[in-house]
């Protein structure tokens, strides 16, 4: 089976290291993919504080191209690793499946642009792909250096699984913990799984997202967690690069790794870390060097 | 010497089979012959419309009339006949029910036409022509009836009193009802002149059927060799023969082929093939969508097989399309 | 156009009444419009509309009509048959015409409730009633059916609702079976403490009922068993039950547990379900001291002498009465009865399935019914409230509506949850003298006594926050809050949001429907209403009663209900079913279906089509022949005998037709050969 | 971790009660919009919000709620009765994460998140500008960006942002900017598609069907 | 005179034949609870959706309606246990026949509407009116009228109704003896 990969804008700048990551991982996972042709933004969840339709027309347009590209194929699978965009994508497809009128609407449009929109795209996430396709059996038959020690708090976000994800236990969900336990490692349970990290209000009103993110730094570090693994770029963003301005605000020095869960995947995969994008953190995962034993630290 | 009654013979859309059997009466036909005059009957005398015309309005006795009614021509003949004849009898399948040429309703005109003149095998028409309604060539006009864009059993065209069913009516049958006739002791008008229960009444392997008949699997003559003693349903086979009017004796089961309905149904029954339909569905073994589906796809054409000599007769009567 | 052939019946003369219902059908259809346009049908003698039909003024009308004008069809609309159609058909009989004569129209659920413009209610209303004209023309006499009752009464679930019913009807000197799935009777309410709002204590009041039971002459008391079939109708049900096997011979054990005393297992080692897993128990075991039968039994999937054969089998050494039988198996009883009552009561929401709530990842987290077992004396704790580490709380939240008004679980209030929530906080208070907060939506406390218990409570000091809790979790954010469990809730009553860090957490679980409750329902042939409860007859007037005649239904199986209500309930039911013993027979709709002998061809395809194997071939004449007794009246093989040889009474082919034929069009009848023309009607 | 740093940030607002004002606190019916609540409604797809229940599992669900004027239980309820200025005035909208949490946990099934987006929506073309949130503006702008490129580009945007609505963060985020770029993770550049065309038409469509539908 | 009114106002006919048990009571509670739907559905109350003879359905469909719906209850909750079963092997024959007969598949449907289901029944009735209103009128009587309109034409045309004096049932003949 192929699947369409769906970067979204943020794995085009900040969360490149995601998409560098992913991409390894797929290789190395011999996951067939093939990037969506001239895709555009998804819309995001500022869109739909402006112009509803736009904002489903513009992802639909991304459904339409991936069905257009794997024409005739029996199944078309869109992985969007960023959760926002899955989000979005999601809505937008059951939006439209509920409001035919909307649906109608979209399709006349899209139709206008020369493209069609029959609604067969299943929307995915880069985990629900690794646990439901693949499945723990064949990770860990993949995993050539185990996180054996390493204790991993997985932290899923918002919109990874909120509200529409169809993989997931939206209150308790588990997938990045069987990830990382077919990998070896310990996983540290938490009730932080799903706690909003401040989302885009980091970029507008730092005084309220920066203790969001603090909690979730704060209590990961309580665990004695080595590493917070995410799977959404803002939230890798947030709690990663922030972490100075948070030691600065609360005084504290919480020193805590925080990778793409891909990233942390790559390495147990044997991925060279310069493939997975390691030296674009902000410093380098000595946590998780250090029990990887043997593992390069390489830091720009 | 008082006159013979008079009796006549007609065809409309017919396959000839009917008058064949009037023959099938050998030597009692004599006896038909005796007692009655034959004044009109195209098919073995030499009998001219205005033969006919000329008659008293209700001076035949009796016709016994044929076939199908698909052109004006057939329409204006059985009114003429109706207006002659003081019994008018629907005689075998076609005009009982419509029969095989009824069948022609589950098409549209257009689409016959075009099949008979350019779409068959055996025609090669590529100046795609087509018979001409009218002809007119300097002072001569010459008209084909018109054909209808629906084929009508006759009792959708006159009145009719009684019916002789079959495909072709038994000679049997044929003899009773002449006699009745000549009795002068005439059941209720609108009677069909053959016994009122199913054909099971009088097979030959009803003995043979199991009270706890479920359908797994339907299967056609030509699929299997099928067992000439044992209940064709029995077999996976679809016998018409619950649904359909008794008196032909079971000639087809006799043959070792299945009833497929020629008599109509009983007096009980307004739509023959959704009844068979109705009974053979509810004994079928499956129960999902998906399974009952598997079992019905072995029944390739349903109308043809639930309503080969009904539809004309039948509640819906002809194809629903667009064009009228 | 269809003929109507007489039958030797007198000339169709019907009388038309329409219904007002108060407001309820004159607001939405013009009942006026109606009256006179069934006036202007053929076979029409009297056409009239009235307040209330059903009202004994009404049922008069009718009457008067008959005799007056010599009316022999009846056609009332009104509302639905399921609600009147016998009344009127009393009426129409008491005037002496056959009540089958008589037929409804449906114009208040069917039309007036569910339309919102007059002039289509109006229209739908006259389609209704013509197609009623239409179908009494072909209507005829029949005669009741009428079967004798069997007064043996099998009763299902021995909580107290089964248990009230049973003493109750057992008490008339009516036999009863009470078969309990678990091996012991009791229920719910045998777990509980105390009861509210009087804190009596529960087993005081059900012990003494429960040896009524088993000592009750009248009684039969089968526990570890379960229905396996039934079969039958009203007042001639016949039902399998099976006997699980306990290993012990009931008759022979007295409870006296030396065999318990006896088992290699010196230390009670598997989770005892009677205390939800909190203690431990043998593999031979009694549920709890005041069981009753007191009888004990084994669990084969955890002694050893099951899994291994090698066992010294101390028990049945120990045993002075040879009780003990380890090739018992399943025993099958077939009883005849003629009515049932299902008690077979709830079961609580699985707190699972509410993560947030961290049920099964913190160990301070209860459900109600774990907290009703630790307050019990008899309970694990030996009636202690302690957190898992031992020690006495400080302060316990209680979070009501968990698997309540919750679109995601369920739905529905489950009514007790307030009631029982506010007897743990006050026995909690009692126990530990700990900080007790309620976060409720609402508070619900109607019933006697209900809202004085409230009032109690508040001023025992029991706090009450309204807000529904978000999340319980271990996380801190405050010194207060670390090693607790932190509540997060909005003080709706202030507008703030809370954390209240607490050392104990008590989730009110609501009450749901038995998993099982659609095998049941499927089994005795009722239905269920949407969140799975069993459906009542009439929500209001036939509370107890179901679609199926001779099941009667009692307690939580019906919807959630505290105990004065399933005592309330299982008495109604008691009673109901008394009533029909009583009466000694029950008439029955005569809506069986016949074979016309000189049509049936004897093709047999009718024969597998009857679930009651009503239709059987006669060999003597080759043709099939319908057992009346056994017909409930389905059409089944109506529809399916190929050549129209069975007629279903009240519902025949040509009565179908005509309504068919009327609800489009008056196709105009032939009146004892007199041919009415057709008329399109333009009413439209 | 001690407690007084913590407090700093999550204690609540206290700085209002320091100045006494005196406020009329009633609310007369003519002063209310009786409209408002169906036109929300509509907005949000569904009209399960008229089934709000009051509980305030959305409030306590939400990880800003104790930052906002009014609980989210508090503008639902104020929908449903008309105070469309007040709400519309409120920090509450803005202040949305858009975490969903909320809606997930709402034993109604009201969709919280999505009421939000249509108060925002609302907000917007009502002009009512809340001086403290940037959050209107970055939609604004980031709405524009993609109608016009097709993607959006996160450094030309923070920094249109930036300078739009409060300069002084631009200087503090200046470092962090700095940081990611060293790392290729930010670009000045703007991305856009290469299909802009089919994009402008598809937009276009989708107008002239709403103009369709309001003639 | 059909195409007069298709023209005037036009609305489906839909005739409905609902289970006594099942369909029937839930139209009831939608009733109860004030549900209000398209009035163009009339109910004809059978005591199982096994009796429903398909001629009763094209019985309906002949004489003038534009749709028929069927409600029975769930599989395997059927109050005589299996009637429903039997019901859905015929709709699944009766619909093959019906689309080479030119019926739309949605003009006639099958609906499994439990007791407690009055929302159903509802959205079932809406759903099924907005897809005939769609089709558009079957409109059968009037076609077959079309079609019987030449036949009326020649009649005017050849000859006059004539009075044949038949006498039945049973009497004797006196004319030939």
């Amino acid at each position: 089976m192929k699947y369409i990969y769906y970067p979204g804008c943020s794995l085009k700048s900040t969360g490149k290291l995601y998409e560098e990551s992913l991409l390894a991982v797929f290789r190395a996972l011999n996951i067939d993919y093939v990037e969506l042709n001239d895709w555009n933004c998804c819309g995001a969840t500022a869109y739909m504080a402006i112009d509803e339709d736009k904002a489903f027309v513009l992802a639909a347009r991304n459904l339409a191209l991936a069905e257009e590209q794997l024409k005739g194929e029996e199944e078309v699978n869109i992985v969007a690793p960023c959760s926002a965009c899955y989000m979005v994508l999601l809505k937008t497809q059951k939006y439209l499946k509920e409001n035919p009128a909307d649906m109608r609407k979209v399709q006349t449009a899209l139709y206008e642009s020369g493209l069609a929109y029959r609604g067969k795209a299943r929307i995915r996430h880069p985990l629900d792909v690794f646990i439901n396709d693949l499945g723990e059996k064949e990770i860990s038959k993949a995993i050539k250096k185990p996180l054996t020690g390493l204790r991993v708090v997985p932290y899923y976000g918002c919109q990874t699984v909120r509200p529409y994800s169809t993989f997931e236990d939206q209150r308790n969900p588990v997938s990045m913990d069987r990830l990382f336990k077919a990998a070896g490692a310990e996983i540290v349970d938490w009730t932080m799984k799903t706690r909003c990290c401040g989302a885009s209000l980091t970029g507008t009103i730092q005084e309220v997202a920066l203790p969001l993110s603090y909690v979730i730094l704060h209590e990961a570090k309580k665990r004695r967690a080595d590493v917070i693994t995410t799977a959404c770029s803002l939230c890798q963003f947030n709690l990663e690069c922030y972490q100075t301005d948070i030691d600065k605000k609360f005084k504290t020095d919480l020193k805590i790794d925080v990778l793409y869960f891909t990233q942390l995947l790559g390495l147990a995969l044997g991925i060279p870390p310069v493939e997975l994008g390691i030296q674009r953190l902000f410093s380098a995962p000595d946590n998780v060097f250090k029990i990887l034993e043997g593992g390069d630290h390489v830091y720009v | 010497m008082p006159e013979k009654p008079k009796i006549a013979f007609y065809w409309c859309a017919s396959c000839g089979g009917c008058e064949e059997s009037v023959v099938d009466l050998a030597e009692d036909i004599l006896m038909v012959a005796d007692a009655v005059d034959i004044v009109f009957w195209p098919v073995a005398m030499d009998f001219k419309k205005t033969d006919v015309e000329t008659m008293e309005d209700g001076s035949i006795l009796a016709t016994m009339l044929n076939g199908a009614i698909r052109t004006s021509e057939q329409e204006e003949m059985a009114r003429l006949i109706r207006r002659k004849s003081k019994i008018l009898i629907a005689y075998g399948s076609c005009a009982h029910m419509g029969g095989i040429p009824a069948l022609a309703n589950e098409f549209e005109r257009s689409e016959i036409l075009k099949y008979a003149y350019e779409d068959a095998p055996s025609v090669i028409n590529s100046q795609h022509t087509y018979p001409e309604a009218v002809y007119q060539d300097k002072s001569r006009k010459i008209t084909l009836p018109v054909f209808r864009n629906i084929v009508r059993t006759l009792d959708q065209v006159v009145d009719v009193d009684y019916y002789l069913p079959g495909c072709p009516p038994t000679p049997k049958l044929l003899k009773q009802a002449v006699l009745t006739l000549l009795s002068g002791k005439l059941p209720p008008k609108g009677t069909v002149l053959a016994p009122d229960s199913a054909l099971c009444e009088e097979c030959p392997r009803k003995e043979s059927k199991p009270a706890d008949l479920s359908f797994e699997h339907f299967t056609r003559p030509h699929m299997i060799l099928s067992d000439p003693e044992k209940c064709l349903l029995a077999q996976g086979l679809i016998c018409m023969g619950p649904a359909t009017r008794a008196g032909c004796e079971a000639l087809c089961i006799n043959g070792n082929m299945p009833c497929s309905g020629c008599f109509g149904p009983t007096s009980r029954v307004k739509d023959q093939g959704a009844k068979i339909l109705s009974s053979i569905c509810s004994n079928i073994e499956a129960k999902t969508e998906i399974a009952i589906d598997r079992v019905l796809d072995e029944i390739p054409d349903p109308v043809g097989t639930f309503y080969r000599y009904g539809l004309a007769a039948s509640m819906l009567r002809k194809k629903i399309a667009e064009e009228v | 156009m269809s003929t109507f052939n007489g039958n030797g019946q007198s000339i169709p003369k019907i009388g038309f009444y329409i219904c007002h219902c108060g407001h309820n059908i004159a607001s939405m259809v013009d009942v006026d419009k109606v009256q006179k346009y069934t006036a202007s049908l053929p076979g029409v003698t009297v056409s009239r509309d009235y307040k209330y039909m059903c009202s004994d003024p009404g049922q008069e009308l009718i009457q008067k009509d008959i005799k007056e004008f010599g009316l022999n069809r009846i056609v009332v609309a009104s509302c639905s048959p399921l609600l009147h159609e016998h009344t009127f058909r009393v009426a129409t009989e008491k005037a002496g015409l056959n009540p089958y004569f008589f037929h409804m129209v449906n114009i208040r659920e069917n039309v007036s409730w569910v339309t919102g413009d007059k002039e289509a209610a109006t229209d739908k209303a006259i389609d209704l009633v013509r197609a009623a004209i239409q179908r009494v023309f072909f209507h005829k006499p029949l005669v009741k059916k009428e079967v004798p009752i069997n007064p043996d009464v099998l009763i299902l679930g021995g909580g107290i609702a089964g248990i009230h019913a049973a003493l109750t009807i057992a008490n008339a000197g009516k036999k009863v079976y009470l078969v309990e799935r678990e091996p012991t009777i009791g229920g719910h309410m045998a777990m509980f403490d105390k009861t509210f709002p009087t804190l009596d204590c529960a087993a005081c009041i059900l012990t003494p009922k429960m040896s009524a039971v088993k000592n009750h002459p009248n009684i039969t008391l089968w526990s570890y068993s379960e229905v396996e079939k039934i079969e039958g109708f009203v007042g001639n049900y016949r039902a399998t039950i099976k006997r699980k096997p306990r290993y012990v011979i009931e008759e022979l054990c007295v409870g006296c547990m030396d065999c318990i005393d006896a088992c290699i297992y010196k230390e009670a080692k598997y989770p005892d379900e009677f205390n939800l897993g909190m203690s431990k128990r043998k593999p031979i075991y009694i549920p709890f001291p005041q069981a009753t039968p007191q009888v004990v039994l084994f669990d084969p999937d955890t002694c050893i002498d099951f899994k291994s054969h090698r066992c010294k089998k101390t028990c049945i050494e120990a045993c002075d009465r040879d009780a003990i039988d380890l090739k018992q198996t399943a025993k099958y009883e077939e009883i005849n009865i003629g009515s049932v009552i299902l008690a077979t009561g709830f079961k609580t929401y699985d707190a699972k399935f509410a993560p947030q709530y961290g049920y099964g990842r913190f160990p301070n987290v209860f459900t109600s019914l774990e907290l009703e077992r630790m307050v019990n004396a008899s309970g694990p704790t030996s009636g202690e409230v302690l957190t898992k580490e031992g020690k006495k709380p400080k302060s316990v939240g209680i979070v009501h509506c968990v698997g309540s008004r919750d679109e995601k679980s369920n739905k529905w209030c489950s009514k007790v949850c307030c009631m029982y929530s506010l007897k743990l906080a006050h026995l909690i208070k009692e126990h530990t003298g700990a900080e007790v907060y309620n976060f409720y939506i609402d508070m619900r406390t109607p019933g006697k006594g209900y809202e004085e218990f409230y009032d109690k409570l508040m001023n025992e000091g029991v706090h009450f926050i309204r807000g529904r809790v978000a999340e319980v979790t271990d996380w801190a954010l405050a010194a207060e809050e670390e090693n607790k469990l932190t509540i997060r809730v909005e003080d709706t009553l202030v507008g703030v949001v809370r954390r209240i860090p607490v050392d104990m957490v008590v989730l009110s679980v609501g009450l749901e429907p038995r998993e099982d409750a659609s095998d049941v329902r499927r089994m005795f042939n009722i239905s269920c209403s949407n969140e799975g409860f069993f459906l009542e007859r009439h929500p209001k007037l036939a509370p107890v009663s179901t679609f199926t005649d001779g099941i009667f239904i009692a307690g939580a199986c019906q919807g959630p209900k505290d105990i004065p209500d399933s005592v309330a309930q299982a008495g109604a039911a008691a009673a109901e079913v008394l009533s029909l013993i009583c009466a000694g027979t029950i008439e029955l709709e005569p809506n069986t279906a016949s074979i016309t002998e000189e049509f049936c061809s004897g093709c047999k395809s009718c024969i597998p089509l009857c679930p009651y194997s009503a239709i059987s071939f006669k060999e003597d004449t080759k043709k099939a022949y319908i057992n009346e007794a056994l017909c409930k009246g389905c059409g089944t093989c109506v529809a399916a005998c190929p050549s129209g040889s069975i007629i279903q009474n009240l519902f025949e082919d040509e009565q179908i037709f005509g309504e068919i034929e009327g609800l489009l069009r008056f196709a105009g009848i032939d009146l004892a050969g007199s041919e009415t023309k057709g008329k399109e009607l333009e009413h439209a | 971790m001690d407690r007084s740093k913590l407090a700093e940030s999550f204690a609540l607002d206290n700085t209002a009660t320091d100045i006494i004002e005196i406020k009329r606190r009633i609310k007369y019916e003519n002063e209310l919009d009786k409209g408002f609540r169906k036109k929300i409604a509509e907005s949000a797809h569904g009209e399960k919000l008229y089934g709000c229940i009051q509980c305030g599992t959305c409030s306590a669900a939400c990880p800003v709620s104790h930052y906002m004027d009014y609980t989210p239980r508090k503008i639902i309820q104020m929908v449903r009765e008309g105070f469309k200025t007040e709400v519309l005035n409120s920090s509450t909208v803005w202040l949305c994460a858009s975490c969903y949490a909320c809606t997930v946990e709402c034993p109604k099934g009201i969709k919280i998140t999505d009421v939000m987006y249509a108060l925002k929506r609302e907000a917007i073309s009502g002009g009512y500008k809340h001086k403290n949130f940037p959050a209107s503006v970055l939609a604004s702008n980031f709405f524009s960006q993609v109608l016009n490129n097709g993607r959006n580009s996160e450094g030309p945007l923070l920094l249109k942002i930036y300078l739009k609505t409060n300069p002084f963060m631009l200087f503090k985020n200046m470092m962090l900017g700095f940081k990611l770029w060293r790392r290729g993770r930010i670009s000045m550049k703007t991305e856009h598609i290469k299909d802009k065309k089919a994009l402008k038409k598809l937009l276009q469509s989708m107008d002239n069907m709403k103009e369709a539908a309001v003639i | 005179m059909p195409e007069e009114n298709i023209n005037k106002k036009w609305e489906p006919k839909i005739i409905a034949f609902f289970c006594n048990w099942c369909t029937y009571t839930a139209a009831d509670l939608a009733g109860v609870s004030r549900l209000k739907y398209a009035p163009n559905v009339k109910v004809i109350r059978l005591m199982c959706s096994g009796r429903v003879d398909p001629q009763f359905i094209l019985q309906s469909l002949a004489s003038g309606a534009d749709g028929v719906l069927i409600g029975g209850c769930h599989p395997g909750d059927c109050h005589y246990s299996e009637g429903n079963y039997k019901m859905l092997r015929r709709f699944r024959l009766l619909q093959r026949v019906l689309r080479s007969m030119g019926v739309e598949d949605e003009r006639v449907r099958l609906e499994w509407i439990s007791a407690s289901e009055g929302e159903k029944v509802k959205t079932v009735i809406n759903e099924m009116v907005d897809t005939i209103r769609k089709l558009g009128p079957l409109g059968l009587p009037g076609k077959i009228s079309v079609y019987d309109k030449d036949l009326a034409e020649l009649k005017n045309e050849i000859d006059t109704e004539i009075e044949v004096d038949i006498k039945p049932s049973g009497k004797e003949m006196v004319e030939h003896a």
